[in-house]
């Protein structure tokens, strides 16, 4: 069994737990970006991968072998963090080096290794600056090229572009994608706050929810089939619109009863014993089209219109108490505030929760 | 910039700074402008009027009988009263000390056994007599001059010429140097360890070093000094050592260096340890290749106090090191100049100055880490 | 080393002496340590002294001195690590040293020479007697070197030109310092000031009133504390005092001035133009502070501190001072050094030079090495009376504590009962 | 030049001896619990070991230095404080009884707590001013040396530099000392400062405000180039003028440097005897617990029993900035 | 005339000249945005307008009166910064206050207006709390009622949203919008880096680059109808794929001849003198379509595919040097790396620029 696996793991300060019992397998190679709100343990988690907290319960085994007592740098990892970490006082270079130059080898490798990754990174001609007179981007990149240099098994990043702009960010996520691919044996995980990153990069995201895992997948799978509506509502932005709603008819084809009065036929296969349950109502923003006929979903009113060229907003008021349904219609649409506006959606598209969140969708 | 350096009031900041440093340097200027002053002027004018022309009344001593000469069937001694002074012109002269200004320049005094005295506005002066004139000693002349600012670098000269100051001055660095770097090299290991390796008992440990800053010194002074004796009896060599002094130093300047580095140490961001942890560096590796730079501006802010101190110290070095002629300190060794009963404050004064020489070179030197030393500093993303 | 004075050069030095102790010690390989008050000119004119003993023996010698010497000797001696030999002016102090068993007793032998060798010998012995640890009296200083203090210090061409007379009794001395005030100036110059050790100069005055208003007696038992430091006796010593020193027109400066200024440059006073002042008293060693080319005998000048003529019958009583050579770290060097202080050449050669008085009776006198000095001696050789500094014979607490700091108050106002009063206190609570 | 040879041979062989214990016995360590290039359950369990004995390692020389140099002498300060004058019989609390009814020890309680009312404040007052004043002036790096400057003055230059300032002659007579020839020059009458009880004890305490408002300065200038200049610049939108920006704005802010600050004065204040001791050695009322101590140990023969009870007061007093001190340290540590 | 008027402003530090004259009419109640790329004095400007930076040359009027030397205070402004700027020592209801306790405002009023404004901003549960126990959100909240407190003629945004999260941001933005709606009569001005704040506030945007105006505009006129090169890189993410081209033929129909080589007609009318000269040809991500007919824009090679679910966003290589091609189709495209693809535009969607990076649209 080559790649990663996480056994139950747990986590505890003191009397907090803080990862309860994580299971998960990694295949070696694989690109794998945890989610998730902010406190729920990814920074934890990865962490203990990385060997820089303690592993409280459970196995961690590396390319099988049991790691939960191996020190980080015997664990063939390498990390890349939020904050970058560079060592302030040491050139480029010497950051790059500084791992191998502890583990002594010979200065014709080392010049080697820091050479290949400056030059992937393009970052060769910074290679005698320090830190300090580099810019964001340049020192996530330096942070980067530090962790090839190390050629590790896995390679661990935490929210490495956060502190970047937002050009910045685009570019040096596809940077990472490129990297990725050169470095088709690593397997590489990926914490991160945003969207874009994990739908992009990921073969599989993991999304956390306080100190557990809601939902494993290909991103496509998570946004078409989210598991429960934490995951639904957490990938996508703006994020799904969640309407209450009573199950009035089951079978191959459900009706729910929206709370705002009208019924609407999903194309998704219920029991019986569910009718009469309450249910949430999900479809995504960009899944809405406008209506011009009687065929709509829903109706209401314009609240806030924010065109942004590209597309338009649409904040509809009156169907759900407080929160707004929010509407991504392409292009600019000629709307204005307090016009009651319909909308329609493709059936397949339409989502139905459980009273505890979970999916009905298979 | 700041908004507030652009209110109308900008003129009132630097007039009340130049106030402040004015009352700081005050003293300070008082003691330069003294060393370089006359000995003789410094215990009876202040140093302040040093830079202007004062009127003072002088005594001058004409020349012996000896030196008379027969002029015209008359005995006259001349001279002038200015020699050896920087006064300019001689406003007013006197025979007695009872009246020093009776007469103006140019007019004749009659002296008491018929001699006849008269000075020059130039200080000349001639004794006129018209018998022979005996007595050794010569005849006091009063008189009053403006003396123009005048100033010497004697004081310094004497001081500086003092036998065995050079060797003080090495035995002070001998003693300085190692006191500064080894208790910053130990408190650097022990605020590593206070800050970033996790033990038990390390915040008990934290608060011992705390309280200790208190402890006063000179209490510690003689059971210390016994220790020394016996372990220097145990090992046959002398108990008043450079070692001695260099661990008492340590000892004493332990609480603060660790106290101050443990608090920049523990404002260095964790990630930077952590990935030289990921990179496989070891606690010592970690300690020596990144926290040791990093921590530069602390530990220079640390140097310089700890400098002063060793440098300035008298008591310290006077009981572990001894006052005999090799290894007594700069500072001792210019009290010692001072002379059995103390106070000539020429000395004093010279001596004040050059003993700040070098902790000034040292302070100008590391200044600029200084103001950075002391923040708990963010190294961030740098 | 460099000596002075070369060997067999100059007839007015014993010679012999020297080279006979040099037969008789050799100490090669050996080191000496002292701890001495000297520092400075001083301690140059000591080290021009102990090259002789280097000399002689081959020995190698380290001289150390501090400013706070008497804190310095306590610190070692307590700890363990005091030098050889430590001299020190006061006897208070030193007993206090034998008290807790850190001198070595010099042994009959050195009793016995003071006896034989210094003048008024007997009163040397007393002096350097003390109880040791054991509750035992024993010889444990060796006196060396001696000040005297009666003296008064005026500039005689200004008593010319004033038409002043030196007093010859106490009586003529308050005239003329009452003559001098009439005549609208300062007869006095009086400063007390010495830093951490300020108010010294003022037990000095006070110790020359016992002398002058009590007898000898009276003044031994002040000084062990048998009569009360409250005793109407002392208090009018002190009241004597304060007639010079608490007077406004008196002083230079007025009364308020005395406490705060600084006793080495009070004496400048005399030579200012117009004189601030005619008299100063202070001991043999104040020359030091004078103008630089003062010349002594013709700028400047000195007469003995008067008796009173009301008082004829307790003589001529001389103050005075000096340092006492203690072996606090018993090693055949240190024992050599004291026998080296038992050789004419140990004073002569200081004695040629400035500032150093000796009752040792074979030096030879020709060997002073300025007439002041000489007179110095005559005045010595005169006394009818000779008593030790008293503040140094009483235990430090009080003789460099409460002593100084009550006479700082004194002229500072409080009145002579009261500050006794406190000084009183004060040795009892060290009892 | 034999001498010079001596003193950096030895500064050499102090410093070197001592990098070399810290390098030296970190190898030992690594050299008995191998970790590199060992793998498995062996590497883990020795990098157990040696993670757990290398803090004590490191620690190891301040530990003991601190125990001898501080811990024992207060333990034997103790010890001594019930002894009697030479140490050697059992007094029990008398020399604490003594103590309490002696003047002069309540008098320099007395002014020791005017030293710790005035001297923190004026001292952190004036750097704190300092501070902010010189952080706007283009010339403010040089006016901070300047008032730096004294802190590199050892106590015999200070007490010298102050003999110029409180310097006393008889009225009517050129005065030298600064502070009287001003007083004289508006025509009042010359006073002799240090001699005047209770006020003496002021003129002193300037001397340490001079010495340590540089110190003060330099702390507390790092201190408030760290506040976000945003909050002072939207107090300037807010209407706020220099004095209310600096007094409710920019001071709290630091408040916690100004307590450390304040801390550590305060400490030196009760430890400082230097200047009573070059001044007035406690003359004219102005006696404080430090030169007292000084004064019963090693005057007159010394009393140790008095002196260390003098000691161990001192240290009493500290106790409650000590726990204030540790809960701040404690309360760090949490954050952490 | 009311609002803000900037009457050739400039400013420079030292030597160096930051602002090179900008002159700019604000309608009283208007939400204007300043955007453009890092350093080109957004900061600086809003700064000036503030009355933090001094003006080296030109006149600022404020309700018509002449502001230069009036102190921030007096000039009926508030301003809220990026980093919040808190006064970290005072309680949420004593930081609002400050400003009117500044002003010896009595008890009841500054009562008033503080509760007033804790309500708009939902800060009433937190007015006792200090800072440091906020979110960022509520944090960024607090300075902006401390703001509102002041009443302000004119209301001054610094990036009040860059330390904020995604999800907190779209939040806040929203509460901007309604509170921009609330205070109709107070003119906002808003500097963000971020596209979609820019779009969804301002009623105008302004570019700046460099310290000068490049266009201002409503926000879609600026999206639609970019007046160069910058401004049309510049609005817009991912931004305008730009093409070199030559052009063919004029009139009021252009055609230009791409680098790669076919030959596109624009509905942009242009002199006859344009002919032959080279130019940029730019279209959209979003504006392309994939084609499946013969009629065409371009056609490349899919280099990258980044599935966001939502839209997939497709990186072409082979058209122009080292920039690929991006293009983003809405929902999930089964396309595969390394297959090429044809591209087709809408023709009014297309945009062409000459030499100098001036649009040919009017
Ligand atoms: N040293 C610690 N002691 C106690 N609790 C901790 C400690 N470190 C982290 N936690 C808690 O563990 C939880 C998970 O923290 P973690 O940093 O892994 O979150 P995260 O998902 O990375 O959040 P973010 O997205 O904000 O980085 C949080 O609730 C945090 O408060
Ligand atoms: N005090 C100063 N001295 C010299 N140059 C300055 C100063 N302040 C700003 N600048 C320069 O002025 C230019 C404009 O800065 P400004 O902060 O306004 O940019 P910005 O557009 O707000 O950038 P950002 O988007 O990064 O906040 C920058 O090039 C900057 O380097
Ligand atoms: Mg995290
Ligand atoms: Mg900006």
């Amino acid at each position: 069994m080559t790649g990663l696996t996480l056994k139950d793991i747990r986590k505890s300060y003191g009397a907090v737990d803080v990862i309860h019992g994580i299971n998960l397998d990694i295949k070696q190679g694989e690109f794998v970006v945890f989610v998730g709100p902010s406190g729920c343990g990814k920074s934890t988690l990865l962490r203990m991968i990385a060997g820089l907290e303690e592993i409280t319960g459970g196995d961690m085994f590396i390319d099988g072998e049991r790691v939960n007592d191996v020190p980080p740098s015997k664990r063939g990892i390498a990390m890349v963090f939020q904050s970058y970490a560079l060592y302030p006082h040491m050139t480029v270079y010497d950051n790059m080096a500084f791992g191998m130059r502890i583990a002594k080898e010979t200065k014709e490798e080392i010049d080697r290794r820091v050479r290949a990754a400056a030059d992937i990174l393009q970052l060769t001609k910074y290679l005698d600056r320090l830190p300090k007179a580099l810019s964001g981007g340049q020192r996530q990149r330096v942070a980067i090229g530090r962790a090839i240099c190390r050629d590790p098994k896995v390679f661990l990043f935490d929210e490495p572009l956060s502190n970047l702009d937002a050009a910045l960010r685009v570019a040096t996520r596809i940077e990472i994608a490129k990297l990725n691919e050169q470095m088709a044996d690593t397997t590489m995980i990926y914490v991160t706050h945003d969207q874009v990153e994990a739908m992009t990069l990921a073969d599989r995201i993991v999304v956390l929810s306080a100190g557990h895992i809601e939902q494993v997948g290909p991103p496509l799978e998570l946004y078409e089939r989210p598991a429960n509506l934490f995951v639904a509502r957490f990938i996508g932005s703006p994020a799904m619109n969640v309407i209450p709603a009573t199950i009035t008819a089951t079978g191959p084809q459900t009706t729910v009863k929206l709370s705002g009065g009208k019924s609407v036929t999903l194309d998704i296969a219920t029991n019986a014993s569910e009718n009469g349950k309450t249910a949430s109502f999900g479809v995504r923003p960009e899944d809405l089209q406008t209506a011009s006929g009687e065929d709509f979903l829903f109706e209401g009113t314009v609240a806030i219109v924010e065109a942004l060229g590209e597309v338009t907003l649409l904040y509809i008021e009156g169907l759900v108490e407080k929160e707004p349904i929010i509407a991504k219609i392409p292009g600019i649409l000629p709307v204005h505030r307090g016009e009651k506006v319909r909308f329609t959606a493709d059936k397949n598209k339409l989502h139905l929760f459980d009273a505890g969140g979970k999916s009905y969708r298979v | 910039m700041n908004p507030a350096t652009r209110s109308p009031l900008t003129w009132a900041v630097h007039l009340s700074v130049l106030l402040l440093v004015a009352l700081w340097t005050l003293p300070t200027a008082g003691l330069l402008i003294s060393s370089l002053r006359d000995k003789d002027q410094l215990a009876v004018s202040g140093w302040w009027t040093a830079l202007s022309t004062s009127t003072q009344n002088i005594v001058a001593r004409a020349p012996g009988a000896d030196t008379q000469v027969e002029r015209d069937g008359k005995f006259v001694i001349s001279g002038d009263v200015l020699e050896g002074t920087s006064a300019g012109e001689v406003s007013a002269f006197g025979f007695s000390s009872q009246k020093p200004t009776a007469f103006k320049p140019g007019e004749t005094a009659e002296l008491n056994d018929g001699e006849k005295l008269t000075v020059q506005a130039d200080g000349s002066f001639e004794i006129v007599s018209d018998t022979k004139m005996e007595g050794s000693r010569g005849q006091r002349i009063f008189f009053t001059a403006a003396v123009p600012p005048r100033f010497t670098f004697d004081n310094y000269v004497e001081v500086l010429s003092a036998e065995g100051i050079g060797a003080s001055f090495i035995n002070s660095l001998t003693v300085a140097i190692p006191s500064t770097i080894i208790p910053i090299l130990i408190a650097a290991f022990a605020a590593y360890a206070l800050a970033w390796m996790p033990f038990p008992g390390r915040a008990i440990l934290i608060a011992v070093v705390v309280g200790l800053l208190v402890v006063p010194l000179q209490m510690s002074l003689i059971p210390l000094l016994k220790l020394y004796n016996g372990v220097g009896a145990f090992f046959g060599v002398p108990a008043k050592t450079y070692v001695g002094i260099w661990l008492a130093h340590t000892g004493f300047g332990l609480p603060l260096a660790i106290y101050l580095l443990r608090n920049y140490m523990a404002g260095l961001p964790r990630e930077i340890m952590e990935s030289a942890r990921v990179d496989g560096a070891s606690d010592f590796d970690i300690f020596v290749k990144i926290i040791l730079p990093l921590s530069f501006p602390a530990l220079a802010s640390f140097a310089i106090f700890q400098f002063l101190w060793t440098w300035n110290d008298l008591l310290v070095a006077i009981v572990f090191l001894g006052a005999g002629q090799d290894e007594l300190v700069l500072t001792g060794r210019l009290v010692n100049l001072l002379g059995s009963r103390g106070g000539n404050w020429e000395i004093l004064t010279a001596s004040a100055f050059i003993t700040i020489v070098v902790p000034l070179i040292v302070f100008f030197s590391l200044q600029r880490y200084l103001v950075r030393g002391l923040l708990a500093g963010s190294v961030k993303g740098g | 080393a460099d000596l002075k004075f070369k060997p067999g050069e100059d007839s007015k030095f014993n010679w012999a002496s020297f080279e006979e102790f040099k037969k008789g010690h050799d100490l090669k390989g050996q080191t000496l340590t002292i701890f001495g008050p000297w520092r400075g000119e001083d301690e140059a004119l000591f080290k021009s002294v102990y090259a002789y003993f280097v000399e002689a023996t081959g020995v190698e010698l380290k001289y150390s001195s501090s400013e706070n010497y008497e804190q310095q000797i306590v610190i070692d001696t307590q700890a363990g690590s005091p030098s050889d030999i430590s001299i020190l002016p006061q006897p208070g102090l030193i007993g206090d040293l034998a008290s807790k068993g850190y001198l070595t007793p010099l042994g009959d032998d050195t009793q016995k020479w003071l006896l034989d060798n210094y003048a008024a010998g007997q009163s040397w012995v007393d002096l350097s007697t003390y109880k040791g640890k054991d509750g035992n009296a024993a010889l444990y200083a060796f006196p060396y070197k001696i000040d005297v203090k009666s003296l008064v210090w005026y500039s005689p061409e200004n008593f010319e030109d004033a038409g002043y007379e030196v007093p010859k009794t106490m009586e003529e001395l308050k005239a003329l310092t009452e003559k001098i005030a009439a005549d609208g100036q300062k007869p006095w110059c009086i400063g007390l000031g010495s830093g951490g050790a300020t108010g010294w100069p003022a037990t000095d005055w006070v110790e020359d009133m016992m002398l002058r208003t009590q007898p000898a007696d009276v003044y031994d038992k002040w000084v062990k504390n048998e009569i009360p430091f409250n005793d109407p006796a002392v208090v009018g010593a002190i009241d004597e005092f304060g007639w010079f020193a608490k007077n406004d027109k008196f002083v230079d400066g007025g009364a308020a001035a005395v406490a705060s200024s600084d006793f080495r440059d009070s004496p400048k006073g005399l030579f200012a133009s117009p004189p601030k002042c005619y008299l100063h008293h202070q001991a043999s060693f104040i020359p030091s502070f004078f103008p630089e080319g003062t010349v002594i005998g013709e700028d400047a000048d000195f007469f003995y501190m008067p008796p009173y003529d009301s008082k004829k019958d307790l003589g001529n009583p001389v103050l005075g001072a000096g340092t006492l050579a203690m072996i606090t770290k018993d090693t055949p060097a240190a024992r050599a050094f004291i026998e080296f202080l038992k050789t004419p050449i140990a004073h002569e050669v200081w004695m040629a030079q400035t500032s150093f008085l000796t009752p040792y009776k074979s030096v030879n006198v020709d060997a002073y090495g300025n007439p002041p000095l000489k007179k110095q001696g005559e005045i010595l050789l005169n006394a009818t009376t000779f008593r030790f500094d008293g503040s140094d014979l009483m235990p430090g607490k009080i003789g460099a504590g409460a002593f100084w700091t009550g006479m700082v108050d004194f002229v500072g106002g409080k009145s002579a009962s009261d500050v006794a009063d406190s000084v009183q206190k004060a040795w009892d609570a060290i009892k | 030049m034999q001498q010079l040879v001596f003193a950096v041979g030895t500064m050499v062989a102090g410093v070197l001896g001592c990098a070399a214990y810290f390098w030296g016995t970190s190898f030992i360590l690594d050299l008995i619990f191998p970790s590199k290039g060992r793998s498995g359950v062996e590497a883990s369990r020795n990098l157990r070991i040696t993670n757990a004995i290398r803090p004590w390692l490191f620690l190891a020389p301040a530990l003991f230095a601190l125990t001898i140099y501080l811990i024992y002498p207060v333990i034997m300060s103790v010890w001594f404080s019930l002894h009697d004058r030479a140490g050697q019989n059992f007094v029990g609390a008398s020399n604490y009884v003594w103590m309490l009814n002696d003047g002069e020890f309540r008098q320099s309680i007395f002014n020791n707590f005017l030293w710790l009312l005035v001297v923190p404040a004026l001292a952190t007052f004036f750097g704190l001013v300092i501070a902010a004043l010189t952080d706007r002036i283009w010339w403010g790096n040089i006016a901070k040396t300047l008032i730096f400057m004294p802190m590199a003055i050892s106590f015999v230059g200070a007490a010298v530099i102050w003999k110029f300032i409180y310097d006393y002659r008889a009225e009517g007579t050129e005065q030298i000392g600064l502070l009287n020839a001003i007083v004289v020059a508006f025509g009042g009458d010359p006073q002799a400062w240090i001699t005047l009880p209770f006020w003496n004890n002021f003129f002193l305490m300037a001397i340490l405000v001079w010495i340590q408002t540089g110190f003060a300065m330099v702390i507390l200038s790092a201190a408030l180039r760290g506040i976000p200049e945003e909050t002072v610049e939207a107090a300037v939108i807010d209407g706020a003028n220099g004095w209310q920006i600096f007094f409710k704005i920019m001071v709290p802010q630091i408040w916690g440097t100004i307590a450390v600050v304040w801390t550590t004065i305060t400490i030196l204040v009760l430890k400082v005897f230097d200047i009573v001791l070059a001044m007035t050695n406690g003359q004219w009322q102005s006696q404080v617990l430090a030169n007292l101590m000084f004064d019963w140990m090693f005057r007159g023969g010394g009393d140790f029993g008095r002196g260390a009870a003098i000691a161990v007061v001192i240290m009493v007093l500290v106790i409650p900035i000590m726990i204030w001190n540790i809960r701040n340290a404690a309360k760090e540590m949490k954050g952490h």
